[in-house]
């Protein structure tokens, strides 16, 4: 396959388009948790002004060459998650680098933004954010596993391991998602995305009450911001995934825009009226509730 | 766990399509609550400065500071609260013990600065945009941290009292005592209003304390008529005193008095002090009342010799000859002149300079000389028929009753004037009367209304319980004789105004008003002067005079070094004025004395 | 000075021995230094306007004055419509309220906090007691003037401040900070020897390192 | 004794009955939660030994919030003592002033009107709902679940204005004083106040569905920090722990003061004795507040006096002699002993505060072998208002 | 209350009693009867909550009192009892083993009066302070006004006049 250079302004369009969305998004999911406890949260545009406050902090330290790195690494988890998976189904400008295997790729791109996290909090020397990382990896894992099993059935439904190809797939109506013709697998896979959505009940790894926000305890200024970033890219990221495995993609940008907001808010209309499990009650919940349902959709196609 | 146990939650998602609840403009829309404790208010006219806030402040955020546009008066200090809210806690404790109610608080509660020293100001004086607020805590009606009311003084019944000249007042007990004083917020305010400047918060606190010794010590430091003063003070004080605005102000007169009841009259010299080894120097005074003797008893402790000479038979001066009795009785003033004597002041009684022992010899001997001869002689109305033999004057009268001489009370006696002298002469010829005739007809006619009136309100109480009639704002303007010359009455005017316009004594009449107040016998007590023939009339010649009194400076030095002059005499009518000039002339006799020594 | 504060050799796992003094950071050897703003006039007024309008409190109730942090912060006032938010950590907060008295045992901590905070910091005084002592101000275990310790910006009257007082106080602050005055941290360490001084003065245990961030 | 923690497993004791804890050895870290930490409740901190995720041992330091209270009332006049003392607990301060001033009371001799006694309990009550708001708000929000705190905290904030309107102020009301309450009922308080206890009901309502019908609080909380009900006398527990324990522990019943005997109303009791036993405890507790409010406003004689007649307040002398005076505040006893020597000054206070066992002698006791996650909300299950252990 | 001192009479050695309220009643009580007492109490009498323990310092009199507050619930009573130690050099029995809960009061005595119980666990811990280098404060002869003087700075500019001179000063200056 030849590579097209065209393709590399496109994505960092996508990329642009994202961070703004997701800005946005996370704000207006503030807002939408705000609302619930009955008040009016955050002004809508709040993350640019915090983002920029971040870059504008003048004194900044580090504790070591990987305190440094673990932010970078998360960002280009995040990036590399959204780059490498077609955003827009049909669109030859905002497929970005998707290519045959790219579901592999994005499986790895998961963990590679946390593992770095994990090295670079590790770094940083404070005894929550190490608390904070073991619970994460951990917690990650027993989380991550139902969405393996998940994809794994899907790429044996769709016999490919192409996201462009699995929603191809799934076009042509509702009923084609793999929602409704792989049930089991999307159940397990959205229990699983409960628990990477870092909310109640599986926030355990960031619980301000128990280990100040954890991993980032020790995270200040331009390395904030690009953790920020990070956190509005790499939500949406996941959720392009989901959305491209189990609910049919998005041909278009506003359909795009309306199916990441709703799936985000799976996770929201959860978390808000939950608190959250122990590190290790997650992972039994997991384990009990998720693994299953995966197994059984491995087994059942 | 049921699956209610995770359904239910959910609910909460209810609140998603309700209106949030938040106030959406916070810093405008929520005004504190009508009795919000808030910033404080000051009204400054209001505020008297007696610095009670201060007081029960348990964080020390108060200051008295000096304000410019308040001036310093009798009752005000002049000084005014600061706050610092660097301390304040907003418990409204200030506001609560405020004497005057002038303190008060605001319903505004947002100050931000960055200095802090901006945080301390005065409310009132420095502007702020709350000094209008409306709204805020006040002291709830009823609401007092100190008693209002004074504790009763007991007294004898008017039908009791009336038929003798035995003392009215019975004087407090020592737990009414204990109680009046707690009322004492001990702001001083009092002090300098005063004369003679008595340490009145000290002397009340050591009534608190039960020390009645240190209240004695305390007392005859500044006052050494304070038996006298303790039954007779004009007390000053008690106007100036800040729990009037609200109450009834201390009875602070009758504290003092309470204080020497309670010590034994052995224990004062003890308690006074031995005076100052003898310096030699010797000082002359010429009358022995309030003034002369205070100076005496201030000289005789600083170790001069002291001579007085007294024209009567008994030394006391007017509180003796002038107040009468029930108000006095004269062996409380025997002790103070006793106490006095006892420091070695010599008294010559029935010695009347000019006579037995003239100025001139007084000079030689004497390094120094004060004159203190008080107001003796009594004023007239001169209106047509004053000078019939039935028209007296109230101070000889009473100076008759004092030296026990036989006075036979008219059946109806008619009193001119509104003065405590007036009130004096009235009771005392009602006592007469009961005594002799079993009844008492007797009319006061004053110039003043009872809205301006001269005597104390507990005298024209007393006079009314004891059937005594006073008739306000009657001007005098005739002896009313029969066709045998005999007195018959009094006619008077109604009185339209009393001062003119530049303040001059120039009395207008409603003449249409006229009544006839029958009696047999006139009574002028419309005031009195200085006996002043004493004085040789070199001697007069050479002192200046001011409106035909002597001219003296402010220690009381006439324009002779050698002569000084104290008491009623320069300064009108009062004891406790006569005391405090007696001290000042005592400090000017004694550094004039140190002067000469060196 | 307590046990585990001392100086000791310590044997890791794996067999390598070496020194550690608590009382040291590793990472800070010098004291604070003064951070200029931004060379291009215009992006520090840009940067100004972002700080003012992005206020992350360090969430740190050092007295009563706290309490009116949560109704701040709840449905009633909601202060994240100002840009206000707390944060649990002082390495992301922004300004310090001082939420009344401190005692000298909370004022070793407040300033560990405060200067573990990133420049430009700020810090509120609230109520009284931060001014002159209130009405702690004979007690013997609190602090009379908090400028005496910490650089600060703004303070707040009341006792303690009500929610629509802090919120006055925020819009206050965030007039000071667009303004380019809210220099405390600056100002922090151009005077370190005498806040230090001043510090150690009140903590008779300094068993702190001299300088941390 | 048996009173100690089961130290089974780890760590191993010394000889000497210490515990073993080498912390170079790595396996066990030294953890500080508090002062400046959102889990801890209120400015103290809890020293944490941690192995792994479970806490082998706990310390509770305090003093943080210590002003000297005791000492500085020895040196300020009665009537001064009476600002200062609702400062030694935030939350609910009414306790401070109502057993401060019914303690001077009692050494002066002196009886507060009927009126001024009914309206003391009607703001010790909306105290302790407030308290109690507080309390399910800071739950919930230990555990993770903010959305209560929310909700609590804005009934909370209705409660205050009408805090305000009575009293004049929002958290430091400063009304009761020795000799009766500043002031009356404002016009349409009751109106008013019937509103904010409807509100503060539904609040209740929606809060037990989404926090006490909740399978994850569920699973947090019950069987955590179980007090064993043997353990309620020698550790001095009280109120609502010692409730949901079993222990019908009340002062409002068992030693009755104010007007509560005029009230009718039942101690609440729980069984478990777990974080979520004693939860439910104090929201039931809470309700029952609210119907006790009620009932003191129409129980309430409609006119009298408030105060009765004070000494000079600023030379009010109390004659030798000390005394104890209780009340049941939302955390347990609360408490003033008062020592007067004949001056002007209190001789000696001491303020016993709920919270100064259970933060202290009880946390410490229960904080062993718990998970760390469960530490915020064991403490704040205890409800411990630190300035009150310190003062 | 009056028959319970009565009982009591008969097995320990009791100081004054001083009955406060009908509920509420003071016990003086010797240093080494105490630890007895304290047993009897709670075991027998019902007394099994300690309310508090704390002490009061009587300078004057060179002693400290300690007061032992204890609550029967059941039948809704309460006894203090006072322990007199003399000033210098105090130190008590502790009480922790009787209530676990005692410790805490025992470390706060120590630490701000200067009262010793050995034995008491972790009593030589600090509780509330934190590097207190005076003596304890508490105690009586300790001025807090002083040392909060000595120690910390205040705003300086806060001068105030005493109504009586200032008024004297401005209504007779000629006056010393």
């Amino acid at each position: 396959m030849e590579f097209e250079w065209i393709k590399i302004p496109y994505s960092l369009l996508t990329l642009f388009i994202v961070i703004n969305f997701g800005l946005l998004l996370t704000a207006l999911i503030q807002k939408i948790g705000a609302r619930v406890g009955r008040r009016h949260g955050i002004p809508i545009y709040q993350n640019y002004i915090d983002l920029i406050k971040n870059y504008a902090i003048r004194s900044s330290i580090t504790h070591g060459f990987m305190f440094y790195l673990g932010p970078v690494f998360r960002l280009s988890g995040g990036v590399g998650l959204l780059l490498f998976v077609p955003t827009i189904y049909g669109s030859e400008m905002f497929s970005n680098l998707s290519f045959a295997g790219d579901l592999i790729l994005a499986l790895y791109f998961v963990f590679f933004g946390a593992l770095g996290m994990a090295l670079g909090a590790g770094e940083s020397g404070h005894p929550h954010a190490a608390i904070g990382v073991s619970r994460g990896l951990s917690q990650m894992t027993a989380a991550e596993l139902p969405f393996a099993l998940a994809v794994f059935s899907v790429a044996l439904q769709y016999q490919t391991l192409s996201v462009t190809d699995i929603v191809a797939a799934q076009q042509g109506g509702v009923l084609n998602w793999t929602l409704f013709t792989n049930p089991f697998a999307v159940t397990a896979a959205m229990f699983s995305f409960l628990g990477s959505m870092m909310r109640p009940p599986f926030d355990v790894v960031l619980a301000p009450q128990e280990i100040p926000i954890g991993p980032p305890t020790e995270y200040h200024s331009s390395y904030l911001a690009l953790m920020q970033t990070n956190r509005v890219i790499f939500p949406v990221a996941k959720i392009v995934i989901y959305m491209n495995l189990f609910f049919g993609g998005a041909a278009s940008w506003p359909v795009f825009f309306l199916k990441v907001f709703l799936i985000y808010m799976v996770s929201v209309f959860v978390g808000v009226a939950f608190p959250r499990f122990r590190v290790e009650q997650s992972i039994r919940w997991f384990l009990i509730w998720a693994m299953p349902l995966g197994i059984l959709a491995i087994v059942l196609v | 766990m049921s699956i209610r146990d995770v359904l239910s939650p959910f609910t909460a998602w209810k609140y998603l399509f309700r209106d949030p609840v938040t106030i959406t403009d916070p810093l405008n829309e929520r005004p504190g609550a009508a009795r919000y404790r808030g910033f404080h208010q000051n009204d400054v006219q209001a505020c008297i400065g007696c610095g009670t806030c201060e007081t029960i402040c348990q964080n020390a955020a108060i200051d008295m500071v000096p304000v410019e546009e308040i001036l310093t008066e009798s009752g005000d200090s002049g000084l005014r609260p600061r706050i610092d809210y660097g301390r304040c806690c907003w418990c409204a404790l200030c506001v609560d013990i405020c004497m005057t109610g002038s303190l008060t608080m605001s319903n505004e509660y947002k100050w931000v600065e960055s200095d802090p020293d901006a945080f301390r100001f005065i409310p009132g004086v420095d502007k702020k945009h709350w000094d209008d607020a409306e709204l805020g805590y006040r002291r709830p009606e009823g609401h007092r941290l100190t008693p209002a009311r004074r504790v009763e003084m007991h007294e004898l019944e008017p039908e009791t009292r009336i038929g003798s000249f035995a003392e009215i007042v019975d004087g407090y007990s020592v737990a009414d005592g204990l109680l009046e004083a707690e009322r004492c917020v001990a702001c001083g305010l009092c002090v300098a209003t005063c004369p003679t400047h008595m340490s009145i918060p000290d002397y009340i606190a050591a009534v608190r304390d039960g020390d009645y010794e240190r209240g004695l010590a305390l007392l005859y430091e500044t006052n050494p008529f304070s038996e006298v003063c303790g039954r007779v003070c004009t007390h000053k004080c008690e106007t100036a005193c800040a729990v009037q605005h609200e109450g009834e102000p201390v009875a602070i007169r009758w504290l003092k008095r309470h204080i020497t009841d309670q010590v034994p009259y052995e224990r004062y010299r003890e308690i006074v002090g031995d005076p100052a080894p003898a310096t030699g120097k010797r000082v002359a005074i010429i009358g022995a009342g309030p003034a002369g003797l205070t100076t005496a008893y201030d000289l005789a402790r600083k170790g001069h010799e002291v001579v007085v000479h007294e024209e009567r038979e008994n030394p006391g001066g007017m509180p003796r000859y002038g107040i009468p009795e029930y108000r006095l009785p004269y062996d409380m003033i025997d002790r103070d002149v006793d106490l006095i004597r006892s420091l070695g002041v010599k008294i010559h009684c029935n010695s009347r300079v000019g006579t037995d022992v003239t100025m001139d010899q007084l000079q030689q001997e004497y390094d120094a000389v004060l004159l203190s001869i008080g107001l003796h002689l009594g004023r007239s109305t001169r209106i047509p028929g004053s000078e019939h033999q039935q028209v007296t004057k109230a101070v000889d009268l009473l100076r008759a009753i004092t030296d026990g001489e036989e006075i036979e009370a008219p059946r109806q006696v008619v009193v001119i004037g509104g003065g405590n002298v007036a009130m004096d002469i009235a009771r005392s010829m009602a006592r007469l009367q009961k005594q002799q005739h079993g009844e008492v007809n007797l009319t006061v006619t004053a110039l003043e209304d009872f809205a301006h009136f001269l005597a104390d309100p507990e005298e024209v109480k007393e006079c009314g319980e004891e059937g005594i009639e006073i008739l306000d704002a009657r001007g005098p303007q005739g002896i009313m004789l029969d066709e045998n010359e005999n007195l018959i009455g009094l006619k008077t005017w109604h009185v339209v105004s009393i001062f003119d316009e530049q303040g001059r004594f120039a009395p207008s009449y409603d003449e249409s008003d006229e009544q006839i107040h029958q009696g047999d016998m006139v009574i002028e007590a419309i005031g009195q002067m200085t006996d002043v023939s004493l004085l040789s009339e070199e001697l007069t010649e050479k002192l200046e005079w001011n409106r035909g009194r002597l001219a003296v400076d402010v220690d009381g030095r006439t324009s002779e070094s050698w002569l000084w002059a104290a008491g009623d005499c320069v300064k009108g009518p009062d004891v406790v004025h006569a005391v405090a000039d007696g001290h000042r002339a005592a400090n000017s006799i004694d550094s004039y004395l140190k002067e000469k020594t060196v | 000075m307590k046990e585990e504060l001392k100086k000791r050799v310590i044997k890791g796992p794996d067999g390598f021995e070496f020194e550690v003094d608590p009382l040291q950071d590793y990472y800070c050897e010098a004291p604070p230094t003064v951070q200029p703003a931004a060379y291009q006039k215009i992006v520090e007024k840009i940067f100004n306007w972002a700080r003012s309008e992005s206020i992350w409190i360090l969430g740190f109730g050092t007295g009563c004055g706290a309490i009116e942090m949560r109704p701040l912060m709840t449905p009633r006032f909601d202060a994240y419509r100002f840009g206000v938010q707390w944060r649990p950590t002082p390495r992301q907060a922004n300004l310090f309220i001082i939420s009344g008295y401190l005692s000298t045992k909370t004022l070793k901590r407040a300033i560990r906090s405060y200067e573990q905070m990133q420049n430009p910091k700020y810090v509120i005084g609230l109520g009284s007691c931060t001014i002159n002592g209130g009405m702690y101000w004979d007690s013997y275990n609190t602090i009379k003037r908090l400028d005496d310790y910490l650089p600060v910006d703004l303070y707040i009257a009341g006792c303690m401040p009500r929610p629509e007082a802090l919120l006055a106080g925020f819009e206050e602050m965030k007039k000071i900070i667009r303004a380019g005055k809210a220099e405390g941290g600056n100002l922090y360490a151009e005077n370190f020897d005498w806040y230090k001084a001043n510090q150690k003065k009140v903590i008779h245990d300094w068993d702190m390192p001299e300088h941390s961030w | 004794m048996g009173y100690q923690p089961d130290r089974s497993q780890y760590p191993q004791q010394r000889e000497d009955g210490s515990l073993d804890i080498d912390l170079t050895s790595g396996k066990y870290l030294k953890l500080w939660q508090g002062p400046q930490h959102p889990g801890i409740t209120g400015n103290m901190s809890v020293e944490l030994t941690v192995c792994g995720d479970e806490v082998v041992e706990g310390k509770t330091h305090v003093g943080y919030l210590h002003r000297g209270f005791e000492k500085l009332m020895e040196r300020r006049s009665f009537i001064q003592c009476f600002p200062i003392v609702c400062r030694i607990c935030v939350p609910e301060p009414d306790f401070n002033e109502y057993c401060y001033a019914a303690a001077v009371e009692e050494l002066a001799g002196i009886q507060s009107p009927e009126r001024a006694d009914w309206i003391r309990t009607l703001i010790l009550e909306m105290g302790r709902i407030n308290s109690y708001l507080m309390y399910l708000g800071g739950q919930a929000g230990s555990l993770g679940q903010g959305v209560i705190g929310q909700w609590t905290t804005y009934v909370r904030d209705l409660m205050l204005d009408r805090f305000e309107e009575l009293t004049g102020a929002r958290i430091y009301h400063m009304f009761i004083l020795p000799g009766g309450v500043r002031g009356d009922l404002p016009d349409g308080f009751n109106k008013r106040m019937e509103e904010t206890l409807c509100e503060i009901e539904n609040v209740l309502k929606d809060v037990y569905e989404t926090m006490f019908c909740n399978a994850v609080f569920k699973k947090r909380t019950v069987g955590l920090g179980y007090i064993d009900p043997e353990l309620i006398e020698p550790y001095g527990v009280t109120g609502p722990t010692a409730r949901a324990a079993g222990v019908a522990k009340d002062v409002r019943k068992d030693q009755p003061y104010l007007v509560y005997p005029e009230l009718e109303f039942e101690p609440v009791v729980g069984t478990d004795s777990d974080v979520y036993a004693r939860a439910d405890v104090r929201r039931r507790d809470l309700l029952m507040s609210v119907d006790l409010v009620r009932q003191i406003l129409s129980k309430m004689p409609n006119d009298g006096k408030l105060m009765t007649k004070l000494p000079n307040v600023l030379h009010w002398k109390i004659p030798r002699g000390e005394t104890y005076i209780r009340g049941e505040c939302s955390r347990g006893e609360y408490g003033y002993y008062l020592v007067t020597d004949g001056s002007g000054f209190p001789r000696r206070v001491n303020v016993r505060g709920p919270s100064y066992t259970h933060a202290v002698a009880l946390l410490e006791r229960l904080i062993v072998n718990i998970n760390i996650s469960d530490v915020a909300g064991l403490m704040v299950s205890l409800h411990t208002y630190p300035p009150e252990i310190e003062r | 209350m009056q028959t319970l001192y009565t009982k009591l009479k008969q097995l320990f050695k009791l100081g004054e009693l001083t009955e406060q309220r009908q509920d509420l009643a003071f016990i003086t009580v010797a240093q080494e009867q105490l630890r007895p007492l304290l047993l009897h109490l709670r075991d027998r009498e019902g007394f099994t909550h300690l309310v508090l323990l704390t002490a009061v310092d009587w300078m004057e009199e060179g002693q400290f009192q300690l007061t032992y507050l204890l609550n029967d619930r059941a039948g809704a009573r309460d006894i203090g009892l006072r322990v007199m130690l003399p000033r210098d050099s105090a130190t008590m029995d502790s009480i922790h083993d009787i209530w676990p809960t005692a410790a805490t009061y025992q470390r706060e005595l120590r630490e701000m009066f200067g009262i010793g119980f050995p034995d008491s666990p972790g009593v030589n811990d600090e509780f509330i302070l934190e590097g207190w280098n005076d003596i304890p404060p508490y105690r009586r002869d300790f001025d807090t006004l002083k040392y909060s003087e000595e120690n910390y700075s205040h705003r300086p500019d806060r001068e105030t006049t005493d109504p009586a001179q200032h008024m004297k000063q401005q209504l007779y200056p000629d006056e010393g």
